[in-house]
């Protein structure tokens, strides 16, 4: 086959981080070619360098055997080479039609914006993504999973040679990854070529032909994936074997309840939802996304409490109004969208990390913080979680995406939650990083810390729960034990048949 | 809210009945002033004083489209009432100093254009918060047109013809002119804002200025555009102000930036950037100018007129906050 | 309101609200309105604003006041205001300043300009020799205050010389006038005189005593001239205690009185003089204890 | 570079090092202009002189503290210029009135507390962009100043003894009161802002307010104390600027939110919030200071004088970026 783009020896460094080394690789034409790496190996910047958004400080690209120097994501788009980028690039105020033409609107009359055509066009490729979005919805009011998916609509529009996708299904659920992945075979029978990152690797050996490797910077290799296999890819990214990670049954003996949710509802996100959390017990929470599970356990955190339903620790009876309430009660949540509710990109890792144990007097006397005790603590955690930053001052805005969701995680953790709520865990995190993240809840669970894990990751449901609840528009579809636990059961209960949808499955309280 | 605020701000350029309902609140808070003004002061509601009203509050109204358009982008404007002086001043200098009128106001415009462009260029190049250049241009303006002036009031200009004085002072159709070209002005604002790509790529930037700038618009070259525009209608509203006092003063336009930035707020403009609608802004404009009037006509202890002006700026938007509310939980 | 409150209402609207200056216009005001049953609606514009003073006067016509009396902050602008005044047969007279183009029917007051004149004689009386001098003014382009200093400088020969940066603008703000004399003194030690415009530094007494401390015995023996308008209470205690040479009054409490008067005798028909001058105090150290009684 | 500028605001609150470098190009450029001045100004470098400008800044200082923090969580306060008006009338009036000293200062505080309270409410439970019920208490706090003294000036109070003059007027080892007041109320606030818990929440809030929310921080407490903590050091200025002036009258403190807005944002206070140091903004408010002084000093044409100052204010500002700039860079 014919190389349609090579890389040589691009290297980029930003202040205190040398983000890429020398890193050079060939992309067939019309392949989907996968990008691989841990957090930080300077996946999204190679990514970005591609699409004119980075200058390279040295190095070259070379499309079609001819030089390619970008002036930017323009530039590189009247080329043929379309991003989408790993945080989502949108604005929030204007409508899903404005933003996949925005800086190519459709103009009539020179200088006025021809909305017909810009909807047409838009609802268009909606309809070939076989997604059923409103173009004139306002974006800011669509969830992540969503957006995301205007991400690649916004990327498809404009009919490119190479389209980049920079994880773009981490914030999908399994059903509109489908859908991507149809596309992206679509796309491919139409000879455009991909570049395709993502930690998940059961979708680089469904969907992709080559996979090259980056660690630290530098390029690893670069080989078809027909001669290779995931252990093989695990270990050129880590640079060591990984022990896999395997479902592992819960101990027997029936643990004490430690949250107990009776008839939870907002009325209309998610209603009467019934369940019981024990202690040490991970749980999980699986479905498609829209089905709630989000602003359920937000209903438990307090932000916004739910309006009906009855929420008891312990056996005690209590009543969250906000998250204060819940912390105080010794409650986590790691929110599913860690830039807009999980961190202040705009403060240091360190900051980050501290904020919520600050206000439990972990770290402060007198309320006063105790520098010791603040830099000692949040040294721990960032060598515990192996977060990859040239300082705990670094601005966490600043990290790569899978260290970010690392900051989150310890940020909670470092409260030391009696019940940890989890939404999207490993959401942009390395297979390494998966493996420690999974090893670190079991460990926790073990020491009695409850764990309610919310995953549309299918396999990371299956590995870690002890038992599955499945919530289907807004209701609980039903619940999995350890040992009837199944992909298949679990999309069986999530995607039933909507004529069901509405009427919620009888409580699973023990 | 203002998410919410921001929704109802893009249907808004979709369907023309959101359109209305968003700017509902502030609407029915000035619909209410109206019925309170005509009750207690009987001589409010006679055409002689609406087309007062009219005047007056168009000269803030001018400026106000302009500040609009800067907020939008997620910056701010103070030097507009500076620079409402400065060109006040300079085109009656010109003329004064036996320059055709036109030319005179042209060339006084363009002074406030360049005004807009170091606004711009020190916001986008040099990368200050807009807070900074345009507090500068503020003192800068000011001075300048003391210096024009030496503290004195420019009258003896007489331009060809009283023709120029009809402009601030004359009416059309029985219209106060300042009132039509303020009208005019919003009409072609409403449409740049709602329905071009210019207008559109403004609100983009007012969102998230880092997509904007990763999809390819110049957001420099936008940014530095609005900020020229403000600039100019507020040149716009001095040069009008002098055809209307028929003299001009160092000091005109002094502290009118915070009436401008006030009236874009109350309308519903959003400091933060990204919201924003020229039928709101009208009405904030509307709603301080008639405030000021019927409190005068109320006879109200000039003492106290503070305090109701304050109050009923938090009554207008608490009443729109209030309708949001329930147009958000409903 | 105004007819049915049966009362006539005669409107005095200052060049601004809160200035001292013109609360005692307002006090003549009301004690005059009161004597001849009417009321006195004193309403201006928050700050010196000549646009601002404009509308309120329109305003007023609308409300078919029984006359207004108003102290111009730019004698132009005020013009078409007062014509459209006239036309609905609201008598207009000008009080403090005036706007002598434009068709008002009768000025009340010291014409500014006059006042700064006789200031300016005082000054001159008393440095023979002349010298160097500053001006503190309140604002730049406040009408009132800039005939004040041509009145002043009219009256002062050629061996006078004003300092560099002179006249300084404090914006009507005491303590910025007390932080300019300050500045001044330091940078001119050997300055001979000072000319208020206004009394601002001087309605600050404590802050203005420590202000001019090292100059307080040259004040006294005539060494070193300050020249004030106005005659506010703490600035007459201020020269008593010699910390100033003399202070030039106008007589706001009389304009207050006479613009109601006045407009009262228009309503009913009648004629009023063109030119009414309520003249100008000159206190000096060896009257003040009597003036302070008068008052 | 914003972000830049978080980074190191942060890094502050963990390194004292970076800390200095952090305000390091502000204070270079306040260096340039203390060596420009006293090279063409000789009597600027006298002792004498810069005592008056420490007393001279404090009135304003003390204000941007309390502004500082609103503009830390992303807020802003117009309302500080008038609060100051307020608060010295009304404490001068309670004083006048024979009340003690002390009680009448209290009392005064109370009334702008109640004012910081009530902007503190508008923001978090109705709402309101800051901008809206400060505007709106400005205007309300400066009409009741005026309803107290209808214009006239209060100076027949005589509170017991001298004692309450001295601490405006008198001076402590050599320095002026109310600048060791500022002194140390900026020592405190630098402890509270970079040490405590409470600063660091204010940083958080500022940087992203929904997460700070989800991470259990009680932000809209938060919010309310800082309106009503800048309400307050609007008061302080106010009584300590009546003890000054031996004088109270309504139009104290006016415009001087803005004075006080720009010393917070030279200083590199952030109007989107999360960004600001006590050592920058003490830097900024000395450098608005001498630079009226200095242009004094040097005898500038008075008409010309707001050019300067708007010039220095951007020069000022552009010497802090350039450092940024190269900062980022290496
Ligand atoms: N703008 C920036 N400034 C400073 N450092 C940066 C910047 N962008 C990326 N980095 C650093 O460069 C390195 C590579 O980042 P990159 O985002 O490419 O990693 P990645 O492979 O995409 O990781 P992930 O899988 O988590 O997305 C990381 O150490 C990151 O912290
Ligand atoms: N595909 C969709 N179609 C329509 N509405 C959706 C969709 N996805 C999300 N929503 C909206 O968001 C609400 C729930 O979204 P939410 O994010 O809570 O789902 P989820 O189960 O948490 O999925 P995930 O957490 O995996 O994103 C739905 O009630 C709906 O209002
Ligand atoms: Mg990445
Ligand atoms: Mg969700």
């Amino acid at each position: 086959m014919a190389v349609l783009l090579s890389v040589k020896s691009i290297t980029k460094s930003f202040p205190g981080v040398l983000a890429l080394r020398d890193v050079s690789f060939d992309v067939e034409a019309g392949t989907v070619h996968a990008v691989m790496g841990e957090n930080g190996a300077g996946k999204s910047t190679l990514m970005q360098v591609i699409a004119g958004a980075l200058r390279p400080d040295s190095g070259q690209l070379v499309l079609d055997d001819k030089p390619l120097t970008l002036s930017g994501t323009r530039d590189a788009l009247r080329h043929g080479i379309a991003i989408v980028y790993q945080e989502l690039m949108l604005a929030p105020n204007l409508t899903v039609a404005e933003n996949v033409f925005l800086g190519m609107e459709p103009r009539a009359g020179g200088v006025l914006v021809d909305r017909g055509t810009q909807r047409e066009r838009t609802a268009a490729t909606l309809a070939r993504m076989g997604v059923g979005i409103d173009p004139d919805h306002r974006l800011g009011d669509l969830p992540i999973a969503q957006q995301q998916l205007i991400e690649i609509c916004k990327a498809l529009v404009h009919e490119p040679r190479l389209l980049i996708l920079d994880e773009p299904t981490s914030s999908l659920s399994e059903a509109d990854a489908l859908v991507l992945f149809r596309v992206v075979r679509d796309l491919r029978a139409h000879g455009v070529t991909i570049l395709y990152i993502t930690h998940r690797m059961r979708e680089v050996f469904e969907n992709c032909d080559t996979v090259t490797v980056l660690r630290d910077g530098q390029h690893v290799r670069t080989v078809p994936l027909a001669q290779t296999d995931q252990d093989e890819v695990v270990r050129l990214m880590v640079g060591r074997d990984l022990a896999g990670v395997h479902r592992v049954r819960p101990s027997e003996g029936d643990r004490p309840v430690r949250l107990a949710v009776r008839g939870l509802g907002d009325g209309g996100r998610y209603r009467d939802i019934s369940f019981d959390l024990h202690a040490g017990e991970i749980l999980g929470l699986a479905g498609l996304v829209g089905a709630g599970r989000s602003e359920l356990v937000m209903g438990i955190f307090g932000a916004p409490p739910a309006p009906e339903g009855t929420i008891a620790l312990d056996g005690r009876a209590v009543r969250i109004r906000r998250p204060a309430d819940a912390m105080r009660l010794g409650l986590g949540l790691v929110p599913e969208d860690r830039k807009q509710l999980g961190l202040v990109l705009g403060m240091g890792v360190g900051a980050n990390l501290s904020l919520s144990a600050m206000r439990l007097g972990r770290i402060s006397r007198a309320g006063f913080v105790n520098p010791l005790a603040e830099s000692g603590m949040v040294g721990r955690y960032v060598d515990r979680f192996r977060i990859k930053t040239p300082s705990v001052d670094q601005l966490v805005g600043l990290l790569s995406g899978g260290n970010q969701q690392k900051v989150v995680l310890a940020k909670w953790l470092a409260t030391e939650p009696r019940v940890l709520i989890v939404d999207e865990p490993t959401r942009g995190v390395d297979v390494g990083t998966k493996a420690e993240i999974y090893g670190l809840m079991r460990a926790l669970a073990r020491d009695g810390l409850s764990i309610l894990v919310i995953s549309s990751d299918l396999p990371e449901v299956l590995t870690i729960s002890d038992r599955i609840l499945v919530m289907r528009a807004g209701a609980l579809a039903g619940e999995i034990g350890f040992d009837e636990a199944s992909e298949e059961r679990i999309m069986a209960l999530a995607a039933l048949e909507h004529a069901h949808q509405g009427q919620s499955a009888e409580p699973t309280a023990a | 809210m203002s998410s919410a605020a921001a929704a109802e701000g893009t249907r808004r350029s979709i369907a023309a009945r959101a359109f209305r309902s968003r700017e509902a609140g502030i609407i029915i808070a000035l619909a209410i002033m109206i019925v309170g003004l005509s009750a207690f002061a009987p001589d409010f509601a006679t055409s002689d004083n609406l087309l007062n009203d009219a005047r007056n509050f168009s000269f803030v109204g001018i400026c106000v489209l302009g500040q609009a358009m800067v907020m939008i982008t997620g910056g701010i404007d103070l030097s507009v009432g500076s620079v409402w002086g400065l060109t006040a001043v300079s085109s009656a200098a010109l003329m004064a100093a036996g320059l055709p009128t036109v030319i005179a106001c042209l060339l006084a415009l363009l002074a406030a254009a360049a005004i807009g462009l170091f606004n711009g260029l020190c916001v986008t190049k040099l990368r200050m918060p807009p807070f900074v250049p345009t507090l500068a241009t503020m003192s800068i303006a000011r001075a300048l047109a003391l210096v024009i002036t030496r503290g004195r009031s420019i009258d003896s200009f007489r331009p060809d013809g009283d023709a120029f004085f009809a402009l601030g002072g004359g009416s059309t159709f029985g219209l106060p002119n300042p009132f039509l070209v303020f009208l005019v002005l919003s009409i072609i604002a409403g449409i740049v804002l709602s329905r071009s790509v210019y207008g559109r790529q403004l609100y983009a930037i007012g969102g998230n200025e880092r997509a904007a700038r990763l999809t390819g618009l110049s957001v420099d070259r936008l940014k530095i555009s609005v900020y020229v525009i403000s600039a100019i209608t507020g040149g716009i509203a001095g040069i009008i102000e002098v055809s209307y006092l028929s003299s001009a003063i160092s000091n005109q336009g002094l502290g009118k930036e915070l009436s401008v930035i006030a009236a874009a707020v109350i309308g519903g403009t959003a400091l933060t950037g990204g919201e924003g609608s020229v039928l709101g802004i009208f009405v904030g404009t509307v709603i301080l100018e008639i405030l000021r009037n019927g409190l005068v006509l109320m006879g109200t202890d000039a003492y106290w007129q503070g305090v109701f002006v304050g109050s009923v700026i938090v009554l207008a938007v608490f009443i729109d906050q209030v309708r949001k509310g329930f147009w958000r939980t409903r | 309101p105004a007819q049915a409150a049966g009362k006539k209402v005669f409107a005095l609207v200052p060049k601004a609200l809160g200035v001292p200056f013109y609360a005692a216009a307002e006090k003549g005001c009301h004690t005059e309105a009161a004597k001849i049953g009417a009321e006195c609606l004193f309403t201006g514009p928050a700050q010196l604003d000549d646009a601002e003073q404009v509308r309120i006067v329109r305003d007023l016509i609308t409300r078919k006041v029984a006359g207004i009396a108003v102290a111009p902050n730019n004698p132009d602008s005020i013009a078409g205001a007062i014509s459209a005044a006239l036309d609905a047969g609201i008598p207009v007279i000008t009080f403090d300043s005036d706007a002598p183009n434009s068709k008002r029917i009768a000025f009340i007051g010291t014409n500014n300009e006059g006042g700064g004149e006789t200031a300016g004689a005082e000054f001159a009386k008393r440095l023979p020799h002349g010298g160097t001098y500053a001006v503190l003014t309140g604002g730049l382009s406040a009408a009132n205050l800039n005939d004040r200093i041509k009145g002043f400088k009219s009256k002062l020969g050629p061996d006078f010389k004003e300092v560099a940066g002179s006249p300084f603008s404090c914006d009507d703000d005491s303590d910025k006038a007390v932080q300019i004399i300050q500045d001044v003194l330091t940078r001119y030690p050997h300055l001979d005189g000072i000319f208020y415009s206004g009394g601002w530094p001087m309605f600050a007494p404590a802050a203005y005593t420590r202000a001019v401390k090292k100059r307080a015995a040259d004040i006294r023996k005539g060494k070193f001239v300050i020249v004030s308008f106005d005659t506010l209470p703490s600035q007459l205690k201020l020269l008593h205690e010699g910390l100033a040479t003399v202070l030039v009054g106008q007589r706001p409490y009389a304009m207050g009185v006479d613009s109601i008067e006045q407009l009262n005798t228009l309503s009913g028909g009648g004629k009023v003089p063109p030119v009414t001058d309520t003249g100008t105090d000159v206190v000096t150290r060896a009257n003040v204890v009597a003036f302070m009684k008068k008052q």
